[in-house]
């Protein structure tokens, strides 16, 4: 192009190319700025105060920390989650691999996997208020099969030691079809020829199972636990619909605390403070994940 | 932590400079109609005061009203929350229940000097219920309307079982051996082989039909058991505005003990763990209870929803009485409204005879003035629904009022813990209960 | 008149310096060939042309002006990549379009420039394809056509034969000679292979390790090679290099001892300057310069293996202190492998002193 | 065929019943939805209705119907309104999120500039931080920027970026040939037509992935907009039913009613799974292998 000046500077040139680069990247550090990084700030600094939302916040230093070191509710809702967790991602994985195996074995049908997706992309409000009808404890569809296979009805929801089984199943349904389908893709990348060549050594199914596919799937299945298990200590929108923590407590997990305590009894302070401990946390827990990923790595390359 | 807070008091200048300029530009506005907010939870209501609305603003030109209805359990979140964002209605129904935190705050404006100017009479409302919003001689809030407790059964079981709708209205309890009600209940009770449950062979863990169910328990029990607590000597706070919580006390302990045996010893009533978050209306729309004790407000559901036949009968005579939650509403002013003159002027028309009588017409809820309550009765009974249980129990006597006091929020999800625990046999009900009593006051 | 001058340019990556102050220039219309093995600096040289890479040192200048720093779009040069690059989500139109596009030409105008090209590439039946339908020949032409429509001042190509096949590679090489004839553009190719830069190049400029090793026309770099590396590198079949050791040196020649060599040899001039006597040197021998001599033969190699051509025989051989050579016969010469042939040499080989520098003066 | 194993005569039934409790809570939602309001928890325990009725959906989408009910009648929830929001909510911040995550990713994966990689780290970092941290502050940062109630608030937070998706496009730009961007380049296009022209369109895949993925995300989404979207005009569908359903109080919610309009929220996700299956089904099974 006559007339620019094409003569510029190695300073001028990166100063330039830096410049775009900078363009390039600034609405989403804006993003990032203002509500990633400024948020995390803020909420340490009210984790701080004592604040309703309607005064202006006090400033109570690491009070609210003491507090929740004594409280029992907060360590009761770790103690639920953890439990949720743990009857969660089990129930979850082992569905989920059964599913992707069979689906692998027997019917590679996309329109299966798209089935066994649907429930996935069906939020968690609405997943919650259909099985909270279907499993209420006189008039629910799931006690009246239960009723003709002759087994007693179940309180479900309703009952303090279900409550926790039931929100885990809720969740599984929703979640296992993904699962399975990330299994599924691992199952695909795994070469036939592994498989036949154990046959000809006159290998079973099971044995096949064990030695072939559980080994070769380990960095897939590392993953889909350890990222399950992320989501699953941060869960909600069940407990808020199906059971709003009850009943007698036994499903008021820390997202469930968090949220009383901040718009239920405006007790902003203490409802950041819990948030910072969780983040906290799910630091670590990322922390341990990448190890435990990087220790999986594949063995296919 | 000092930049934190520098960058944000810089922050809260540059908002408040935004938040002036939205001032300004809204009062160039100001020559125009004024309008209103007015918030409300009720879905059922809001058009019947869109009814009043339309009249007041016909009476009071340059006066707009616009009805914002929300969900109750959202109402009470976008509430406090609009009160910080300066977004919050001019007008907004109040429950006695977030009386405390709101005074507390300082988001009602005190009506007191207006009342005085204006000459409103108080003693028009139906006793308590203008009292409930006085803290100090100061008037927070018009009364509104109010609603107490009956019982509704089904019909055609109450006639199957042999029972006289006149015994339904004369029922008596006492916690030892439940009274007529308890034998009532009993009654009505069939198990899957047709054995009614005051018959020898009544099969517990396989009830078709219960006698009594309510909805899922919470901390103040309004349609679930405050009424025989209350009608057994309970006292769920020494006072309005009160220090003390009484759950402690051996009635409340003998109450519930009653009603958790009810259900898990003799299997009349739906045990908690039967009662789903589909509440007694479903239960009772299935055609699974006979009994079910519920509020005033909730008539049309079982309307809507049953296809069978129902009447409703007074609370049970308890040792101490007929005794029903008297909850009263009303209509508060955001302190921090713009246009208060107006506001008022629409709260005293929502108090008023004319707009409760329309109200009350509409048979939607029973409005804060005898004339207006007298309406709504009749407004039933032309719909073939005798809602006389409800309306008979609206005086001081046979009323106590709702447990007001603070941190009400956290203090009712210790004490639903608490009477949960108790009903699902989960303990010694009166230690259960000292439990909660004395977290409750250690919070006050 | 110089077209492009590289002035003294270095390539600093981290702390490794890949070029290591470089000059060169090319005329106008000039066809030069970086040719060297691999890291030897080249295609970062190109690179840097293009403004693809920064110059850390030194300057680069296009028809007199600097553009060192330039904008790679500021230099109106062209490149076609070793893979390609041909953008797979456009057709053959689009790809050759692309450039004319983003600088608002006139559509009528593209329209004109684009069947130009094509009709020079032969690839006119090919326009609305995608890149993915295209064999590697033709993907090569919509790369170099891209190229040439924007009539840029200076083509760069960086190793664009090396993905074809031989036959493919052989006939591209004609193909990208005859263009460069056509147009008559200053281009500057990068290559590892040297047949292509002996046969295409008006000028090489071999590379290694960052420097410029020599520069020249083909037949000066295959006749007069500065030194052992470039007389390795230039040639098909490589030189044969025999060491030996200086027995005697004077105006008139060297006499140099080989191992290889029943007997010393004397080597005539001129040189650039006379080796002591005593040094070691190493005697370097384009396969044209050995022949096959019975009657008077100055060494022998055992017959290896021979490579039967057709036309001519190549046959590969061992002296006596194992170094491998390979003497070309031009007739189908009858020998077979463990066969000695007396072999001797023209008077004039390559003498390359201990440091590897050619001693002998063109 | 494949021959029957002992493996599949037990494998089959498995399958069918996992087909059969997936979608088994749908059909639920449909049936329901197709009850008569009384009649609904006479059927509660049954797979049918006793009397099927279109009027349900009728209602819920603001047509005349020959049900009324009292709490539906007084304040009906404007659900094909919500549903717009819903579209209008997810094309928004799906759409944004894309194109600006993807012009950072570009940039952290093609550019030069100081401070690059350490950027990149935080933005990385970001996708540690559970997002209830985020929530309150965020939420009164909302508030005082007056953006309560509005669509510039509910996709603000995630409409610039979100560090997945950075992260995500990122990984694709990386892989993909330096060559095009360079020949885009020295053709004369600026930084951001390379960007426009060349780069971002063969990534279609992954971006219709990513697309996917966040769609289904921002489709579901219910805590942020319950925070700040609860008026009418800017409700989405999740907020919308969950409203619906606390509508009537301390009673019942009018479960035909919701039913119905729960079957209207999820009917375009199924649509959108019986047209593109396939592709749905490609996107997820991607999603692991980020």
């Amino acid at each position: 192009m006559p007339g620019r000046a094409r003569n510029v500077s190695l300073r001028q040139r990166r100063r330039k190319e830096a410049l775009i680069g900078y363009l390039f990247v600034a609405p989403a550090f804006v993003g990032f700025l203002i509500f990633y990084l400024l948020p995390t700030v803020r909420a340490v600094g009210i984790s701080l105060t004592d604040w309703n939302l309607m005064r202006a916040p006090k400033f109570v230093g690491l009070g609210n920390y003491a507090t929740l070191l004594s409280d029992g509710n907060f360590w009761h809702s770790a103690k639920v989650t953890l439990a949720y967790v743990l009857y969660n991602i089990p129930l979850q994985t082992v569905l989920g691999l059964l599913l992707a195996v069979l689906s692998d074995r027997l019917a590679r049908a996309v329109w299966l996997r798209a089935t066994i997706i649907a429930p996935y992309l069906i939020s968690n409000v609405v997943a919650a208020l259909v099985w909270m009808m279907m499993l209420d404890p006189i008039l629910g569809l799931v006690n009246a099969f239960l009723t003709f296979f002759g087994v007693s009805p179940q309180g479900f929801l309703a009952s303090p030691d279900q409550a926790m089984v039931s929100v885990a199943a809720i969740s599984t349904w929703r979640h296992t079809g993904l699962t399975a389908l990330l299994f599924y893709a691992g199952l695909q990348a795994i070469p036939g020829y592994l498989y036949e060549a154990a046959r000809l050594e006159g290998a079973g199914e099971w044995t096949m199972f064990r030695r072939i596919t559980l080994p070769l799937l380990r960095p897939v299945l590392a993953f889909v636990v350890v990222t399950s298990l992320i989501g699953s200590f941060q869960v909600f929108d069940v407990v808020a619909v199906a059971t709003a923590g009850g009943p007698s407590n036994s499903t008021r997990v820390i997202l469930w605390y968090i949220y009383e305590n901040a718009f239920k009894f405006n007790r902003m302070g203490y409802a950041s403070a819990i948030s910072v401990v969780l983040f906290a946390t799910l630091i670590l827990v990322t922390l341990l994940q990448m190890r435990v990923l990087r220790a999986d790595q594949s063995d296919l390359d | 932590m000092k930049e934190y807070l520098m960058g944000k008091r810089h922050l809260t200048g540059v908002l408040a400079t935004a938040t002036a300029l939205t001032t300004l530009g809204s009062s160039f506005a100001w020559a125009e109609d004024v309008t209103l907010n007015y918030a409300m939870w009720d879905a059922n209501q809001a058009p019947v005061y869109r009814q009043c609305a339309d009249k007041f603003e016909a009476e009071n030109p340059g006066i707009k009203i616009n009805i914002k209805q929300d969900s109750w359990d959202n109402y009470w979140t976008t509430l406090s929350t609009s009160f910080v964002a300066g977004t919050a209605p001019d007008v907004f129904v109040n429950h006695l229940s977030r009386f405390p935190e709101f005074l507390a705050n300082g988001v009602m404006d005190d009506l007191t000097d207006r009342i005085a100017a204006d000459k409103v009479e108080m003693k028009a409302y139906l006793p308590g219920l203008a009292e409930s919003w006085n803290k100090d001689d100061r008037q927070y809030g018009l009364p509104k309307d109010w609603d107490t407790i009956a019982l509704i059964y089904n019909k055609k079981m109450v006639a199957d079982a042999g029972i006289s709708e006149e015994e339904l209205k004369n029922l008596t309890w006492n916690p030892k051996d439940g009274g007529s009600l308890e034998k009532i209940v009993a009654r009505l009770s069939v198990d899957q082989n047709g054995k009614r449950g005051d018959e020898t062979g009544f099969d517990k863990s396989k009830v078709s039909v219960y006698g009594w169910a309510t909805n899922t328990v919470d901390g103040y029990g309004q349609t679930q058991w405050s009424f025989l607590a209350v009608s057994d000597g309970f006292k769920p706070i020494d006072k309005p505005w009160g220090k003390q919580y009484g759950y402690d006390s051996p009635a409340l302990a003998e109450t519930l003990t009653w009603i958790r045996d009810l259900a898990l010893k003799k299997g009349f009533a739906l045990s908690q763990e039967q009662t789903g978050r589909l509440n007694a209306t479903a239960i009772f729309a299935a055609g699974k209870a006979a009994i079910v004790p519920d509020g005033s407000w909730n008539i049309s559901s079982y309307r809507d929803t049953s296809k069978a036949e129902f009447g409703f009968a007074p609370l049970p005579q308890g040792p101490d009485g007929r005794r029903s939650m008297f909850n009263g509403l009303s209509d508060s002013i955001w302190s921090g409204s713009q246009h208060k003159d107006e506001a008022w002027k629409w709260v005293k028309y929502l108090g008023g005879s004319e707009c409760q009588t329309i109200v009350g017409k509409s048979g939607v809820v029973f409005p804060a003035r005898p004339e207006a309550a007298k309406a709504a009765e009749e407004a039933h009974k032309a719909k073939g629904l005798d809602v006389s249980a409800f309306v008979q129990l609206a005086t001081p006597e046979t009323t106590f009022p709702f447990p007001i006091s603070d941190r009400a929020s956290e203090i009712s999800a210790i004490l639903t813990t608490a009477i949960e625990n108790v009903l699902l046999g989960k303990g010694d009900p009166a230690t259960i209960l000292k439990e909660a009593n004395d977290q409750a006051n250690g919070m006050l | 008149m110089t077209f492009l001058r590289i002035d003294h340019v270095t390539k600093q990556f981290g702390s490794v310096q890949v070029v290591k102050g470089v000059s060169i220039e090319a005329r106008k219309g000039e066809f030069v060939v970086f040719v060297g093995p691999s890291g030897c600096g080249k295609s970062t040289l190109l690179r840097m042309i293009a403004g693809l890479e920064e110059t850390s040192e030194g300057s680069i200048s296009i028809d007199g002006e600097d553009l060192t720093h330039a904008d790679p779009a500021d230099r109106h040069v062209a490149m076609v990549f070793q893979s390609y690059a041909l953008f797979p989500h456009m057709s053959v139109f689009d790809n050759i379009a692309f450039g004319m596009q983003v600088n608002k030409v006139p559509k009528a105008e593209i329209k004109a420039r684009v069947a130009e090209a094509a009709r020079i590439l032969q690839i006119e039946p090919l326009l609305e394809r995608k890149p993915k339908q295209l064999s590697g020949g033709q993907r090569q032409r919509v790369a170099i056509g891209r190229a040439i429509v924007r009539k840029p001042k200076i083509f760069l190509f960086d190793e664009p034969l090396s993905n074809l096949d031989a036959e493919l590679r052989t006939q591209m090489r004609v193909e990208i000679a005859k263009i460069h004839r056509e147009i008559g553009a200053t281009m500057i190719y990068v290559t590892h292979d040297q047949v292509e830069a002996m046969t295409l190049a008006d000028r090489i400029v071999v590379l290694r390790g960052g420097l410029v090793e020599q520069i020249g026309t083909p037949i000066d770099l295959y006749d007069n090679p500065a030194n052992l590396f470039v007389a390795g590198f230039i040639g098909s079949p490589r030189m044969t290099l025999l060491s030996g050791k200086v027995e005697s040196a004077s105006a008139h020649g060297l006499q140099v001892a080989c191992p290889a060599f029943s007997r010393p040899q004397s080597i005539s001039g001129p040189f650039a300057r006379l080796p002591q006597a005593g040094s070691q040197v190493t005697i370097g021998l384009r396969p044209e310069a050995i022949r096959i001599d019975a009657a008077n033969p100055v060494f022998s190699a055992k017959v290896e293996i021979t490579e039967n051509l057709g036309g001519s025989t190549l046959i590969y051989a061992v002296t006596q202190d194992g170094t491998a050579l390979i003497v070309p016969a031009q007739e189908r010469a009858s020998v077979r492998s463990g066969d000695t042939l007396p072999l001797s040499f023209s008077t004039a080989p390559h003498v390359f002193d201990a440091q590897g520098n050619n001693l002998r003066l063109p | 065929m494949k021959k029957l194993t002992p493996q599949a005569v037990l494998g089959y039934p498995v399958l069918a019943l996992f087909v059969f409790i997936s979608l088994l809570p749908l059909w639920m939602a449909l049936k329901i939805g197709l009850t008569y309001p009384d009649d609904v928890y006479t059927s509660a325990s049954s797979l049918l209705p006793n009397a099927y009725t279109p009027g349900n959906f009728l209602r819920v989408m603001g047509l005349p119907s020959a049900i009324e009910v009292s709490a539906f009648r007084a304040s009906p929830i404007d659900f094909m309104f919500a549903l717009r929001n819903s579209v209008i909510y997810t094309a928004l911040t799906v759409t944004g999120q894309i194109f600006f995550s993807a012009l950072a990713g570009y940039a952290f994966a093609r550019m030069n500039f100081p401070g690059r990689n350490k950027l990149f780290f935080a933005f990385l970092a970001a996708t540690m931080i559970p997002s209830v941290v985020l929530f309150i502050p965020n939420f009164v940062l909302i508030k005082q920027l007056g953006l309560l109630n509005s669509f510039a608030g509910l996709v603000a937070p995630t409409i610039l970026m979100t560090p997945f998706a950075v992260f995500f496009l990122r990984q694709f730009f990386l892989s993909a040939p330096k060559e095009l961007d360079e020949a885009a380049r020295l053709e004369g296009a600026s930084q951001f037509q390379i960007f426009w022209r060349v780069a971002l369109p063969i990534q279609k895949g992954p971006i219709a992935t990513l697309a996917i993925l966040l769609s289904i995300n921002s489709w579901n989404e219910f805590f942020w907009p319950f925070l700040v979207g609860r008026d009418p005009s800017v409700r989405v569908m999740a907020v919308a039913l969950s409203d619906f359903m606390s509508q009537t109080g301390r009673g019942n919610p009018d479960w035909s009613g919701l039913m119905a309009a729960i079957v209207l929220s999820i009917l375009p996700v199924i649509a959108m799974l019986i047209v593109f299956g396939r592709q749905i089904v490609e996107s997820l099974q991607t999603s692991g292998l980020k």
